[in-house]
């Protein structure tokens, strides 16, 4: 691993058109994360105030939690962490294939915790009749990690069009079509990220309720045709077709995009702590 | 500057690439199109900056009618409801489309000319905090025009009146929706300010070198940016009660109404020194330059604005006293709020040692800025007032509240941005106001405002409540309330004399010497107005009061300069950054958006959200693209690197 | 861990051992996790547990902070901008609490209305 | 020369404060704004938890008045002293540029803190004593609860059992024993209303689902104004209450008679028919609704409210009246204990005709008024519930399938003469 030559011009711990070295995006990010503990700071409060006082009648969180579910997507959530550590990691030594194969896989697992989610949400609702509406615990935790999620979803979708963008030609002038292409290419995977994840959901439920391989697969036939389709699609559009733009000089706009993702997995850290765990003390 | 950066910018080639057209750049430099997609901070300022005086005046009007109707008792001017809604729009309209656009107009015009930068961190961020800005205020006024109605549970909003079984009609959706998007205006535009002030500052401009201003800019920008969440969250809660049925504030399931307070006011708090530090920072530049003299202590006057932001987040609940919070709790908030007039005195005491000793220029800006001592003064003794927990108890939610914060918010923030006004207006327009029609102005306005809000602590004490359409004759308020409307009448007249001397002397008004007042920061360095790039070459600093450094070492400067230049020149000249459509694309797509969730039409919320995400999407992949500028002598563009046009 | 970067002089970019310095926290926050929810099953005080957990994922946080997130390797700047909007959010949540844990705040619905003060049917 | 520009200065500020003066004797007025012996004065005050506050109130206005007059006259000197008076003046030479002294800074501060202290221990006094009855006087204390709704208060008598029923209930007229510490528990049903009466406490808010007190004391029997003092919509200005203080003597004979059901009146053969006047029937919207009578001695007034006058009443129209009471659907909302109605979610009535003022405060109790209440609610308060219908219970308005608002209940002026003399006679 040891230095290539594009490492050594680059020092990605200094920006010299600004003051202080930091680079700007690097500023604005670490300011908006410092607003979003507020946020969430105000979000996280509100849950747990009502957990201080809860109206009789409130169903018991430890009735419905799952931990060994959200154990697993914390796991997840970490993992994805990690991997986007290393996109960073790689995209500021010049290692564009790793970086994509590091941002793929940190979508991955952001896809796997929000599929959890989406499990967890319709098992809550339709299992334990916890919703939304019918309780202020449903109240609290829905809006709560629904926000969460929603941070998340934001977080996949940024990652997605990241990825695509390292695509983009050095050299536009040759590739009249490359702004099109990178539309595509953006439907493409967030298509197949969200095909993925309702084709394992309509799995999951077809194995729940006992199902068949064959009522699985008639009854989620679009679902799987969409899969295929979106797949082969991405795997096209990543065919590589000369010269990026992409480079080290990119590896800010990986690093803040990593901020964001690192501090949605820390929000969850607490959530998990403070929203889960502690119930069952 | 390394290769990394220029890379950004199209140089490299002669020709600009070819694009999509949707990556096409507007290029005009006048015309509604160039004010629609501009980036550059000064325009961006000063759309701020009329925006916030349209809805300054149209605040004023309902205050006037709010005057009218309570000139005599049993007035039958405005119906309850009526009554209700001017003065909820009346406090929002003056808190978040007036005073805090015009602390943003001066930040944005102001800030980036003092540390000596070319524009802000991110020029396009900047567009979209604007046109968000005004997509909430529309939001936020369009009530007046539908059958609906304008918003009328009060500018604090407390649950449960905000909710659907109180509040059956849009007008509260326009509030709730109307103030998320202002929120994610100010957000983004604090972002912004806190990185430009952190990182394009000019060489030799160390933190304890910038002018008080851009000082309390950064302060104020961190307020916002921390305080605003937790408004946001509340309103998403009143949001979600409303439009989904959940139970943050629904009583009869265990809600809490109280839990909307704690969150609005550690909003609320920070949010009332948003309003007042801008007008600090401006009150700190012009008493130096109007006494020709430095900040007495600036040290101390730096540090004690950054205490004032911080304790602000720990005294919130002294709006709250009489809910009940029980002993220790207002005892705690009731300490915290007092020790708050300890720095605040501070400030008092340096502005008065900077004038001490000083060659007093009474020019109409430093009357504003004497008046603003005073009155403020005095409206930070009624808070101190307040702040006696027991005896808030008899104040709260009567007219001594209303006589408090009306000090501290128009003898206060008004005076200073009025002052600020006067101050900057020949450096950005290029032309002076006359002395006389000022000092005029500044008396009437003096006059009416003590004239309009002092009797209102006699009517708070007499147990006269706030927010009350009507009063009987029998309670010993007709004249103290007779004498308030009559200062209305002569404090809108003043405003009005003001207004109309700015706008004559903007079409034909004295023009206006470079460096005007003998200024000592480095704004006063341009020529006026200053031109796109600001300055020729980016300024060195030296000392604090840099440009009065610069007045009084002028061959050092010279030298330094012409080196600059050079070096400026070798690296490509002036980059500048291109204008784009996009930031009003995002924030009309965010204004769609709106609507839809208002009326919960999820089509039309669809369209918005995909509109703002357009607007994103493309605004990231057009690129911080950008252009070169080379200058004459005369400081005239000669050669613009950017072919196509 | 024990081979940590904090042999790797501030300032000086520890490109070399990121990789390793990256699984091997991932590992430790995963283990960390475990830990967790280990806990939440001990037979020990409510008070110590609860200590336990918020120390836990206190540790875990700053973990993610300063290492995925480079705090550790950037200017301090950037932490001391953080830590302003960390601090003043914590503190405001532990206010929150502290204010709607005493006895005045206990709403009227979580209790039997005559443990406050008698209150009887409307009418 | 300086003598001149000074006299022409006076004579400006001189002419512009007869130009003002002139305004205001013009029009009627006297210049006392500065007066504050109102009937919610929180000055001129009656009982110890408002005194404590007043005399804190006190503290820091002569503290931060010190404070304004040294500041205040170092910066006035300031100015004075250090003006440019020409333009040679503003353009010599630049002035010392000095940068500031620790030491004074330092002091200033210094001080600060201490006039803050001097704030800071009464408040802390205060905010003990105001919470709650004082121990020494616990037992001593009298309880009630005051309940917050759109727009109008219920109280409630906890200690005042009648049987079968429950606890005593009134209206917007709260009667305590002077002399004695009361707690008041605050409730609210809807939304946040806040309870003040000035001359005996500050106020304290009415949240729903929240359980707020309040302690107050009247030294002397008196009467009271009282005032919502958070803002709860549409008529939160007219949502108002009286309280009455009474010795012990007289409170005890005030709740014998409230504990008995509603009065009814009988036909005596002797009796003559009484007369009544029609009633005025212009009120314009917002009109006052009390007469000037009223207001000189209200504690008079509300003593003299509390006896019937059967010269004046009408036997057959009062029967006539209670009829109408039912037939019109009042009985939905409001409690007329031992007649009609169960009504729980309007003030209850049942010795309506005893209190001073109806509609919360709002209006005196006298024919002419109750009949401009029944006649249009909705412009005595708007938006109250009485016209708009509460909880699914129609009002005079309803609402339609259409979710339009059609009339409900509707008046004749006949029956709201024998409303008005039904009510009326509910002593
Ligand atoms: C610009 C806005 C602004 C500013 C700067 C302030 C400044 C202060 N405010 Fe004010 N306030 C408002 C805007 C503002 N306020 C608004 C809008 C409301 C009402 C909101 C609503 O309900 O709608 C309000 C309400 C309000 C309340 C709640 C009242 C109630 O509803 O019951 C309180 C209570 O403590 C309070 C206190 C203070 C204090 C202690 C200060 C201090 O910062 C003042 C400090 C200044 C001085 C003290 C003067 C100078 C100092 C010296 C010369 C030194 C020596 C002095 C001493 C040692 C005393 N304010
Ligand atoms: C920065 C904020 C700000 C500013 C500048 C003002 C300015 C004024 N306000 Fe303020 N006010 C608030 C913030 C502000 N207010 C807030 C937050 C509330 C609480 C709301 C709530 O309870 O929810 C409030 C409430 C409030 C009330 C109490 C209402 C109530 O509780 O029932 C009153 C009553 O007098 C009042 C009066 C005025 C007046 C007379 C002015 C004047 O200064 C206005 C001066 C301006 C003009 C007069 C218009 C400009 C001139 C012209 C257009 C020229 C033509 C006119 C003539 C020639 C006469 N305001
Ligand atoms: C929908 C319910 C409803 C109906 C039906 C109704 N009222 Fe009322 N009434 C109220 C409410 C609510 C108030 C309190 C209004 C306020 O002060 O805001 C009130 C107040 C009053 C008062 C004043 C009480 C006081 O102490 O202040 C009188 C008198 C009265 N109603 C009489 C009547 C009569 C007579 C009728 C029938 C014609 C009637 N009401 C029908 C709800 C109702
Ligand atoms: Cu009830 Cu205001
Ligand atoms: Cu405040």
């Amino acid at each position: 691993m040891s230095s290539s030559a594009a490492t050594s011009s680059i020092d990605h711990h200094h920006d010299h058109t600004t003051t202080t070295g930091i680079p700007n995006k690097k500023l604005l990010m670490w300011a908006f994360l410092a607003s979003d503990c507020m946020f969430f700071g105000s979000l996280i409060s509100t849950h747990l105030i009502y957990r201080l006082h809860p109206p009789p009648g409130t169903p018991s969180p430890r009735d419905v939690f799952d931990i060994p579910l959200t154990s697993f997507s914390t796991f997840i959530l970490l993992m994805s962490s990690l991997m986007m550590a290393l996109a960073v990691n790689a995209i500021q030594k010049g290692n564009l294939r790793s970086m994509r194969f590091s941002l793929l896989t940190t979508v991955f697992f952001g896809a796997i915790f929000l599929g959890c989610q989406v499990f967890e949400f319709t098992h809550f609702i339709s299992e334990k009749h916890l919703t939304i509406t019918n309780s202020i615990l449903g109240t609290t935790f829905f809006t709560l990690t629904g926000t969460h999620g929603t941070h998340v979803a934001i977080g996949v979708l940024w990652l997605i069009m990241m990825y695509v963008r390292s695509f983009k030609p050095a050299d536009t002038t040759s590739h009249r079509f490359w702004f099109l292409r990178n539309l595509l290419h953006v439907a493409a995977v967030v298509g197949l990220v969200l095909s993925a994840m309702f084709t394992v959901l309509a799995i999951v439920a077809t194995l729940e309720t006992g199902g068949t391989a064959g009522s699985f697969a008639s009854h989620n036939f679009a679902l799987v045709a969409a899969f295929v389709v979106t797949l082969v699609a991405s795997v096209i559009l990543a065919r590589p077709s000369g010269p990026v733009q992409f480079s080290e000089a990119n590896a800010i706009d990986v690093e803040s995009m990593g901020l964001y993702w690192h501090f949605v997995d820390i929000v969850w850290i607490v959530i998990f702590t403070a929203v889960y765990l502690l119930e069952y003390l | 500057m390394d290769a990394t950066v220029k890379s950004h910018f199209t140089t490299k080639d002669e020709h600009a690439p070819a694009k999509p057209l949707i990556f096409w750049r507007p290029t005009a430099k006048t015309g509604l199109i160039s004010w629609l997609t501009t980036v550059d901070h000064k325009k961006i300022g000063f759309m701020y900056g009329l925006f916030a005086l349209v809805f300054l005046l149209v605040g004023g009007c309902e205050a006037l009618l709010i005057r009218l109707q309570l000139m005599v008792p049993n007035n039958t001017l405005l119906t309850a409801q009526q009554y209700n809604t001017m003065f909820t729009m009346h406090g929002t309209t003056m808190i978040f489309l007036a005073v805090m656009p015009l602390g943003a107009a001066f930040f944005n015009i102001i800030m980036p000319l003092q540390i000596g930068a070319r524009d802000v961190a991110f020029p396009r961020l900047n567009a979209f905090s604007l046109w968000t800005f005004v997509a909430g205020a529309i939001i936020l006024n369009v009530g007046w025009f539908l059958p609906d109605g304008a918003p009328d549970a009060g500018w604090v909003g407390y649950a449960p009146l905000t909710s659907r079984a109180y509040n059956p009609t849009h007008a509260t959706d326009f509030w709730v929706l109307g103030l998320q998007l202002l929120g994610v205006a100010s957000i983004a535009a604090a972002l912004n300010f806190i990185v430009t002030i952190i990182n394009l500052r000019a060489p030799g401009m160390t933190m304890m070198r910038l002018p008080v201003f851009t000082w309390m800019t950064l302060v104020t920008s961190f307020l916002i940016v921390l305080s605003f969440p937790a408004i946001t969250i509340a309103l998403v809660e009143v949001m979600m009660d409303r439009q989904f049925g959940t139970n943050f504030f629904e009583v009869s399931n265990g809600g809490m109404p109280i839990l909307w307070q704690h969150l609005f006011w550690i909003f609320g708090h920070p949010e009332v020194y948003i309003l007042i530090l801008p007008a600090m920072g401006i009150i700190s530049e012009i008493l130096p330059t109007f006494s020709r003299k430095p900040l007495f202590g600036y040290p101390i006057v730096v540090f004690s604005g950054a205490a004032i932001g911080f304790l602000g987040f720990t005294v919130w609940s002294h709006h709250m006293f009489t809910t009940g919070m029980g002993t220790v709790a207002t005892a705690a908030f009731s300490l915290a709020t007092m020790a708050i007039a300890v720095p605040t005195g501070v400030k008092i005491f340096n502005w008065i040692g900077t004038l001490w000793g000083g060659h007093l220029k009474m020019r109409t800006p430093m009357m504003f800025a004497l008046g603003f001592i005073w009155m403020f003064m005095i409206g930070g003794f009624s808070g101190v007032m307040h702040a006696a927990a027991p005896a808030d108890a008899q104040q709260h939610d009567s007219y001594f509240v209303i006589a408090h914060f009306h000090y501290v918010l128009i003898g206060g923030s008004i005076f200073a941005l009025l002052a600020g006004i006067q101050y900057w207006f020949p450096l950005v327009v290029g032309r002076v106001v006359s002395d006389f029609w000022g000092k005029l102005s500044f008396w009437v306005i003096f006059v009416g405002f003590n004239v309009t809000f002092f009797p209102m602590h006699f009517l708070g004490l007499n147990g006269m409540p706030r927010r009350t359409f009507t009063y009987d004759g029998n309670m010993g308020w007709n004249t103290a309330n007779y004498i308030s409307t009559i200062g209305a009448l002569i404090l809108g007249t003043g405003i009005g004399i003001y207004f109309t001397v700015m706008i004559y002397t903007f079409f034909k008004g004295q023009k206006a010497t470079r460096d005007n007042w003998d200024g000592r920061t480095l704004e006063w360095s341009l020529p006026n107005p200053p031109p796109e790039y600001n300055f020729r070459v980016i300024p060195t600093v030296h000392a604090r009061d840099a440009y009065w450094y610069e007045k009084h070492h002028q061959e050092e400067i010279a030298r330094e300069t012409a080196e600059h230049a050079k070096d400026d020149e070798a690296h490509g000249g002036i980059h500048m950054p291109f204008s784009s459509i996009y930031p009003l694309v995002a924030s009309f797509g965010a204004l769609v958006g709106g609507f839809g969730a208002v009326y919960h039409n999820l089509e039309i919320a669809l369209i918005g959200g995909s509109l703002l995400l357009a607007g994103v999407y493309l605004w990231s992949m057009e690129g911080a693209e950008g252009y070169h500028l080379h200058l004459d002598a005369d400081g005239n563009p000669v050669e613009d690197t950017h072919a196509k046009h | 861990m024990s081979d940590s970067p904090a042999s790797a002089a501030p300032g000086q970019p520890a490109e070399e051992n990121k990789f390793q310095i990256y699984v091997q926290i991932a590992m430790l926050l995963a283990v960390i996790t475990g830990v967790e929810i280990a806990v939440i099953g001990l037979p020990f005080a409510k008070w110590l547990l609860v200590t336990t957990l918020v120390v836990l994922s206190t540790v875990k946080f700053m973990y993610v902070i300063f290492f995925f997130m480079h705090l550790r390797w950037d200017k301090a700047f950037c932490t001391i901008l953080f830590f302003i909007g960390l601090v003043i959010a914590g503190a405001t949540m532990w206010a929150l609490l502290q204010l709607f844990g005493v006895h005045e705040s206990i709403p009227l619905s979580s209790v039997a209305l005559e443990a406050i003060r008698p209150f009887g049917q409307v009418g | 020369m300086r003598l001149n520009s000074l006299l022409s200065t006076s004579a400006r500020w001189g002419r512009a404060a007869l130009a003002f003066g002139g305004i205001v004797l013009l029009t009627g007025c006297d210049l006392n704004f500065w007066r504050m012996d109102g009937h919610q004065s929180t000055i001129v005050v009656d009982g110890p938890v408002a005194v404590s506050q007043r005399d804190l109130f006190y503290v820091t206005c002569w503290v931060t008045f010190v404070i304004f007059l040294i500041v205040g006259s170092v910066l006035a000197y300031t100015t004075l002293k250090f003006r440019a008076r020409s333009s040679e003046e503003e353009n010599a030479v630049p002035p010392e540029q000095g940068h500031g002294n620790p030491l004074i800074e330092l002091s200033l501060i210094g001080a600060s803190v201490l006039a803050l202290v001097i704030i800071a221990i009464p408040t802390l006094k205060g905010i003990w004593y105001t919470h709650d009855v004082p121990e020494a006087e616990k037992a001593n204390a009298y309880e009630v609860n005051a309940v917050g709704q759109q727009w109008w208060f219920r109280f409630e008598y906890p200690n005042e059992q009648i049987k079968d029923v429950g606890q005593l209930v009134t209206s917007n007229e709260l009667v305590i024993p002077a002399g004695r510490p009361v707690h008041i528990n605050l409730r609210s049903m809807d939304v946040i209303h806040g309870f003040w009466i000035p001359k005996l406490a500050g106020k304290v808010d009415m949240i729903p689902n929240r359980g707020n007190f309040l302690w107050v004391q009247a030294d002397q029997p008196g009467y009271f104004w009282g005032q919502c003092a958070q803002y709860c919509g549409d008529s939160h200005a007219v949502m108002r209450f009286r309280v009455i203080a009474l010795g012990p003597r007289e409170f005890n004979d005030w709740l014998n008679r409230q504990m008995e059901p509603a009065r009814t009146v009988k036909a005596e053969a002797d009796r003559p028919k009484a007369q009544f006047a029609s009633y005025r029937t212009d009120f314009k919207r917002n009109e006052k609704g009390w007469s000037d009578k009223f207001d000189l001695s209200p504690l008079d007034s509300w003593r003299a409210q509390q006896e019937p006058d059967p010269k004046a009443e009408d036997v057959a129209l009062i029967l006539k009246g209670r009829a109408t009471f039912q037939a019109k659907t009042c009985v939905n909302c409001h409690t007329i204990r031992g007649h009609e109605g169960m009504g729980v979610t309007a003030p209850n009535l049942t010795h309506v005709g005893s209190r001073t003022t109806i509609a919360a405060g709002l209006l005196e109790n006298n024919p002419e008024q109750l009949a401009r209440w029944l006649r249009h609610p909705d412009e005595v308060k708007p938006g109250n519930k009485m016209y708009h219908g509460i909880g699914g219970m129609a009002g005079y308005m309803k609402k339609d399938d259409t979710g339009k608002e059609v009339p409900n209940i509707v008046l004749t002026e006949a029956d709201i003469s024998a409303l008005v003399a039904y009510l009326s006679s509910l002593k």
